[in-house]
């Protein structure tokens, strides 16, 4: 081959990559003029944050649900993990169960926010943890291991809090769902923060290539020297931690743990992630992707929702933009390949 | 790392003791014992199914034996996983492919140990120029960001050659790594392998071309149903070939490769191709390009193509077989112009495929031998409404069974189970069991050992007999010589030449296969 | 061991309001002395309906229940009363079947119409409104909603929905909608939500815009919303009585099971009524409120 | 090898699958021995139909799943489609959405039970042949179609019904839910046929094998000449199917059709063929697993509710079970090996 022919490949690939990767950033520009277009308040910052914010609760556990389905997993049990995990924060933060209804912000009877937080991503990565062990060690499949953790986690729930919401935080703890830091929220911050981190993780650390290698070809891996199941739990414990920091957040900003938190989060956060082109199958995707996923979604219900669109009407275009995004994302991928 | 000199010569590096492997049933090993020394290339060798693979996998830690010892450099040697071996130096290159086929090239290089830059973060571009080096030793030249995915086989196997040559090893195991290889790259191989032998490194090399093993190994050790059938020493020249068939085997060995003798084959064309282009693929961005091929394959022939890796002799068979587009030129099968959109089209007129990827293409990894058997023929096997006739179905395998000398234990085991040269012999029944007019046969006998590589020949030879039009692509030009009634050779994308296989010589076709580099370089 | 065994099922435990309706179920029976088989509807007519054949196989006395929806539980409670097993609902009727023992309820409509009139009584001269639904095709949300346009349909032009939207009944979508509402439409002057949760959530979207002073309502009187009623966060909440239904159900239930005495009504219908700050007295959780 | 090894080969084999395929079955034994235990009447013949009656529905939609996780494909839509076809054979039954509340069960307005149960099964199979096309045509993975598809055929039921039920069937109908042949409920009865039938086809038919085929391999099953999509599509048209028959059994069964029917179902059925040991990945799998699992399920509520175990405590042991039946039979498998 001549160096040129390989020099314009090679180019030619590259250009590819990028508009590849921006299929459905693409398609995510399109909808923010849609419905600038339709409604030019929607581009405010006063709405541009609220999405953000918004965003951030599943985003956040999106990010971890990355890793897990970078290894061809899957976590179910998110949605439960979270409203357990803020459970627990919020019997921290107030010391107890016991004072479940009182709204009184004034009352410092807990730990305070850092105990709460601490409780929530601990708990979380155990939680993680212990469904990874179960996976690799019982050799029960994810889906079944977390499918079994979400209705598992739930019980605990509602068993910890009898069923009721634990509210009323000190305004430290509420800050962090609440606060703004100059014009930005505090929980787009937490969100942008993790989605850097997990970022370099991922793309440039042994370890982040290690768990696309894994979601390639587990006996690959293996035979490739590397501790297959460590990483495997590893991830769990990274979906668990982020689901624990999503409920703290979460807690934070309702200024309320509910046991009926979470409910159906898993599909929204793995749409998220699968949106952003990373495969079920493993080994291919990546954390800006799944960031450009969560804000579709985000966008889309908002833009909706700002529209004053019927919620029935609503369920079937998010439903349909869901299908063309990723139907769009293939097709570009496709042309751009030629 | 102690060099060849710090160690006593007759010291072993490895020595096994009374090895034994038993699965659910099979036996695969039954105490083998053997040594390997520093700075001795030990071939491995034995029919398919003899155990080899199994050996080497409990060497690098992938499975444990049932019994037995294994001393590592004087120490006893337990390894829990391949990560234990690995540390001890031991590098394996396995048997089925062991790339990540969503990572590139590069990474696969560097799984587990990617060059580290500023901040202890992976530096993407070392990782680019050093990978870039490493394919290089092993003649491969693609660009290293490339996704192993859009590799050939070929292409695979020699960037798992080269990532093992680049770690540090005092063993390196090779189960068939050279396969689905080229003259060419296997000398590249070879003489690499003589390097390390220099630099105090063992190799332990397994392989069914009995002339490379002869050409290189220093001794060898041959299994023959699980056990040890005996040890080979090299005195003075190479070992000879009868030799090794014949421990192999059990009894005296006939002549292997024998010379085509000038059969009739005065057939009609059969199928002919005219004028066949392709264009790049999005699926398979590397894949060659086919320009003009112009081919005629006639009733009761067989042809063989040669051409080194990347001729594109697999992209020809894939058009023809409708699983690639074509973007011009006519396919005419017995006079009528044909245009097989997908491969369902073309085995319904006749067509059939031998894939050359086993693993990928060919064989449903989970699933028993019987429905891998008889998935192209379904419709032979099952009535007007659909129902699969199974005891004529389980009546054909068993006749393939006996024909093929398939070792399996039941139509119902999974063919994951079977060593590789018993998998490509029911991928081959598959076809047979169809009947095709046409048969492509892409590197019929990877992997396939001696004995039933000289079966694999006869029965084509015996199919040819019986009208049925083969087309033979093969990277082994002792295979297509002595199998091959015309010969054609490719060069990236283009036939360059054709000669009868009578006529023909290794010489010859490396040269017709080698042809435009020449040009090249003489412009 | 003849001690009576009865069977008491609520729509759903994720909900607090049904959660303190089996409290007061639960009470009840210990009061009364008799064993209690409880059951989780699970949000899932099914399920409602295989608790209560697997009740009727352990041959219960009796059946007090608040059904997930009117209609899609009526068979089951049909097969129980063919079996002889007396039933008394709580809170929701089902509609078309023959002989129930006695109905114990409120009226979401009814519920929904009261909350509505106090919004207007709270805005003489008209209101534009956020209106947040519960889940899309539950029967309250249905029932409700049908209640808050019953009484804002005839006077449009007065009072405008200007935003309408579901929010699940979940206080974390409420909060999401009512921010998108609030940048899409401004401040409204009252924002009416089909349950507390959902209440709570739009006073934490107000609270982050400092729009503290649109008036929000909510419903079913849980003790968190008392305590924001008292603070002034809310401006008022539905009671719908849910304890003193389930201990009127259970009793009626009891008494007939015990020697076969006929209630004396056979229609127990508690009028809905709003709490505001005046009159929490009224509201039957207000003890659980600290 | 001599023939005497090779027999007593296939002889161990043959006991190991027997074993293997045992494992959730011996799982389901053992509950229901407990629970006879704890409660006697548990196996009351009155209760046992209860159970065959409970499962048939998801149990129904499980066998269609079978075959879409056979192909390695999932179907996330079932819930919202069965609640789909439900409402359509409602409007087919009573000839018009108007009447949504009345129950008068004389009013034979409409077009009668065949029409409905035809209309219903019939726009179950379209449905699932659209979702078959997209997946194969527009190639968006099958989470993200059916995951569309989830919200959209509940936003298309909303629409219908403008959020209501539709209530009150004829008799004739009705007895599909409710009615006996003998002492074995109908939908029991419906169940079980249709089992059997699945059973047949994919383990005696050439369309069952091919199944099998593209699940374990696609790309070897497309070499092989099998017309991948084809099959691709008809798996997604057979759950489609199999969720519109549920529908209509359901409808039957509460009298009513609800805009809020099978919330959640997905994760039941898939559970349930997940549990009875056909594996995500494709190719591996059995009606007969799916029929256990989806049995196990439905043993382990019942029997839980029997006892009377709250409600949480029923969640988290279910949870729990679940992962344990699992875990048990892939210990089983691994001895059984060897
Ligand atoms: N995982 C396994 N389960 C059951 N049997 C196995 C397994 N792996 C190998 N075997 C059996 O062990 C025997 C030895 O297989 P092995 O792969 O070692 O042969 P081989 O000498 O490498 O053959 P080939 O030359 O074909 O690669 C065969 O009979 C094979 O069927
Ligand atoms: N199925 C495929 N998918 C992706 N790429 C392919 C595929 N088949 C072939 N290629 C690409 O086509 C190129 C030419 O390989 P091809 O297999 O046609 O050559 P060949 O003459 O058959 O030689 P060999 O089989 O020895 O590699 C290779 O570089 C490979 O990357
Ligand atoms: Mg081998
Ligand atoms: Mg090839």
């Amino acid at each position: 081959m001549t160096s040129t022919t390989e020099q314009s490949q090679r180019s030619g690939i590259n250009v590819a990559r990028l508009l590849m990767s921006f299929g459905p950033l693409m398609f995510l520009a399109l909808l923010i003029v849609v419905f600038t277009v339709l409604k030019p308040s929607f581009i405010d910052p006063i709405n541009i944050f609220n999405i953000m914010r918004q965003i951030s609760i599943t985003g956040l556990i999106a990010l971890g649900m990355t890793f897990v389905i970078l290894t061809a997993g899957i976590d179910l049990s998110v949605g439960s993990l979270l409203a357990f995990c803020g459970m627990v924060a919020a019997v921290v933060a107030k010391g107890g169960t016991a004072n479940t209804l009182s709204l009184s912000t004034s009352g410092a009877q807990g730990y305070g926010w850092f105990a709460a937080l601490l409780a929530a991503v601990v708990v979380g990565a155990l939680a993680g943890g212990v469904q990874g062990f179960a996976i690799t060690r019982l050799k029960v499949p994810p889906f079944v291991v977390t499918l079994g953790g979400l209705t598992v986690f739930r019980g605990l729930t509602l068993t910890i809090s009898n069923g009721g919401p634990i509210s009323g935080f000190d305004a430290s703890m509420r800050w962090f769902g609440t606060g703004l830091i100059g014009p930005v929220p505090v929980p787009a911050i937490i969100f942008a923060a993790a989605a850097i981190l997990c970022h370099i993780v991922l793309r440039y650390t042994r370890y982040g290539r290690a768990v696309y290698a894994v979601g390639g070809n587990a006996e690959a891996a293996r035979l490739s020297g590397l501790r297959v199941d460590r990483i495997l739990i590893s991830v769990y414990i990274i979906v668990g931690f982020f689901a624990g920091l999503a409920a703290f957040v979460l807690s934070a900003r309702l200024n309320s743990s509910e046991a009926v938190a979470g409910i159906g989060y898993e599909l929204t956060v793995i749409s998220a992630v699968v949106i952003g082109g990373t495969s079920l199958f493993g080994g291919i995707g990546s954390v800006g992707g799944t960031v450009v996923g969560a804000a579709l979604i985000g966008v889309l219900q908002n833009g909706l929702q700002f529209n004053n669109v019927s919620s029935y009407t609503q369920s079937i275009v998010i439903g349909l933009i869901l299908i063309l995004a990723v139907a769009f994302d293939r097709w570009l991928k496709s042309r751009v390949r030629r | 790392m102690p060099t060849a000199e710090a160690i006593a010569p007759s010291l072993p590096l490895l020595a096994v003791e009374g090895v034994t492997k038993r699965f659910a049933g099979v036996t695969a090993l039954s105490d083998v014992s053997l040594e390997v020394r520093p700075g001795e290339i030990l071939g491995l060798l034995g029919e398919n199914g003899a155990g080899k693979s199994t050996l080497l996998k409990i060497l690098s830690g992938v499975m444990p034996p049932s019994s037995g010892r294994i001393v590592f450099d004087g120490v006893e040697f337990n390894p829990h996983n391949p990560q234990d071996a690995k540390r001890l130096g031991i590098v394996t290159i396995y048997q089925e492919l062991s790339l990540i086929p969503t990572l590139t090239v590069a990474e696969n290089i560097f799984i587990g140990r990617a060059p580290l830059g500023r901040f202890g973060l992976v530096s993407w571009r070392k990782m680019e120029v050093d990978s870039r080096a490493i394919i290089a030793r092993v003649g491969l030249d693609l660009d290293p960001e490339t996704p192993v995915s859009a590799l050939s086989v070929a292409e695979q196997q020699l960037v798992e050659i080269a990532r093992a040559l680049s770690l540090k090893s005092r063993l390196i195991i090779m189960d068939e790594p050279t396969s689905a290889l080229t003259e060419t790259e296997v000398q590249k191989l070879m003489s690499i392998m003589g390097r390390l032998r220099k630099d105090g490194v063992a190799i332990m090399f397994v392989t069914h071309r009995l002339e490379e093993a002869s050409a290189i190994c220093d001794r060898m050790t041959v299994l023959r149903d699980g056990r040890l059938a005996g040890h080979l020493d090299r005195d003075g020249g190479p070992i000879k070939l009868p030799k090794i068939i014949e421990k192999m085997v059990g009894r005296a060995a006939s002549e292997l490769y024998a010379r085509p003798t000038l059969r009739d084959v005065a057939g009609d064309v059969r199928l002919s191709v005219r004028g066949l282009r392709t264009v790049r693929d999005p699926q398979a961005p590397h894949a060659i390009v086919l320009e003009g091929i112009d081919l005629d394959l006639k009733a009761g022939e067989i042809l063989g193509v040669a051409g080194l890796v990347g001729s594109g002799r697999t992209e020809l068979a894939r058009a023809i077989f409708g699983a690639d587009r074509i973007a011009a030129g006519t396919i005419t099968l017995d006079g009528k112009t044909i245009a097989p959109e997908t491969p369902a089209d073309a085995i319904a007129l006749g067509i059939g495929l031998v894939p050359e990827d086993r693993k990928h293409q060919a064989i449903f990894a989970a699933l028993g031998i019987l429905t891998n058997f008889s998935v192209a023929a379904l419709g032979r096997y099952s009535n007007a409404l659909g129902f699969m006739a199974e005891r004529r179905e389980r009546q054909a395998l068993a006749s393939y069974r006996k024909t093929l000398s398939i070792r399996m234990a039941s139509p119902e085991q999974p063919i994951e189970g079977l060593s590789g040269g018993n998998q490509q012999k029911v991928i081959l029944a598959r076809w047979l069991a169809r009947d095709p007019k046409v048969l492509i046969v892409d590197e019929p006998t990877r992997g396939v050992d001696v004995g039933a590589k000289a079966e694999v020949h006869q029965i084509l030879v015996q199919l040819a007999g019986r009208g049925i039009a083969i087309m033979m692509i093969s990277s082994e030009l002792p295979e297509v010589l002595a199998v091959s009634d015309r010969i054609v050779t490719m060069r990236r994308g283009r036939i360059t030449g054709e000669m009868p296989g009578i006529e023909a010589t290794e010489e010859k076709l490396m040269e017709l296969m080698a042809l435009d580099q020449t040009q090249e370089a003489t412009q | 061991q003849d001690k009576l065994t009865i069977l008491g099922s609520v729509p759903s435990l994720g909900f607090p309001f049904f959660v303190h309706m089996l409290n007061q179920i639960k009470a009840e029976a210990q009061a009364q002395g008799v064993n209690l088989v409880e059951s989780d509807g699970q949000n899932s007519a099914p399920k409602q309906t295989a608790d209560i054949e697997a009740a009727l196989v352990q041959k219960v006395n009796a059946i007090v229940i608040s059904p997930l929806d009117v209609n899609a539980l009526a068979p089951a409670i049909e097969q129980a009363i063919q079996a002889g097993v007396p039933v008394v609902t709580i809170d929701r009727r089902v509609d078309g079947v023959e002989g129930i023992l006695a109905h114990v309820g409120a009226d979401n409509v009814k519920g929904g119409e009261a909350e509505a009139q106090a919004m207007v009584a709270a805005f003489p001269n008209g209101a534009k409104i956020f209106h947040l639904q519960g889940q899309p095709g539950a029967g309250p949300a249905i029932d409700r909603n049908k209640g808050v346009h019953n009484v804002l349909d005839p006077m449009k032009d007065k009072y405008q929905i200007i935003f309408e939207q579901t929010a699940n009944f979940a206080r974390a979508e409420a909060l999401s909608v009512t921010e998108a509402g609030l940048a899409a439409n401004g401040k409204p002057d009252a924002i009416i939500c089909a349950n507390d949760d959902m209440a709570l959530g739009a006073v934490e979207a107000c609270a982050a815009r400092n729009f503290t002073d649109v008036k929000i309502y909510g419903f079913d009187a849980l003790p968190e919303a008392l305590v924001a009623v008292r603070d002034g966060k809310l401006a008022g909440t539905v009671e719908q009585f849910p304890g003193e239904q389930s201990r009127t159900a259970v009793q009626i239930a009891v008494a007939y099971a015990r020697d076969k005495t006929e209630p004396k009504e056979k229609l127990v219908l508690l009028t809905p009524i709003v709490i505001g700050k005046d009159n929490l007295d009224k509201a039957e959780r207000l003890g659980e409120t600290k």
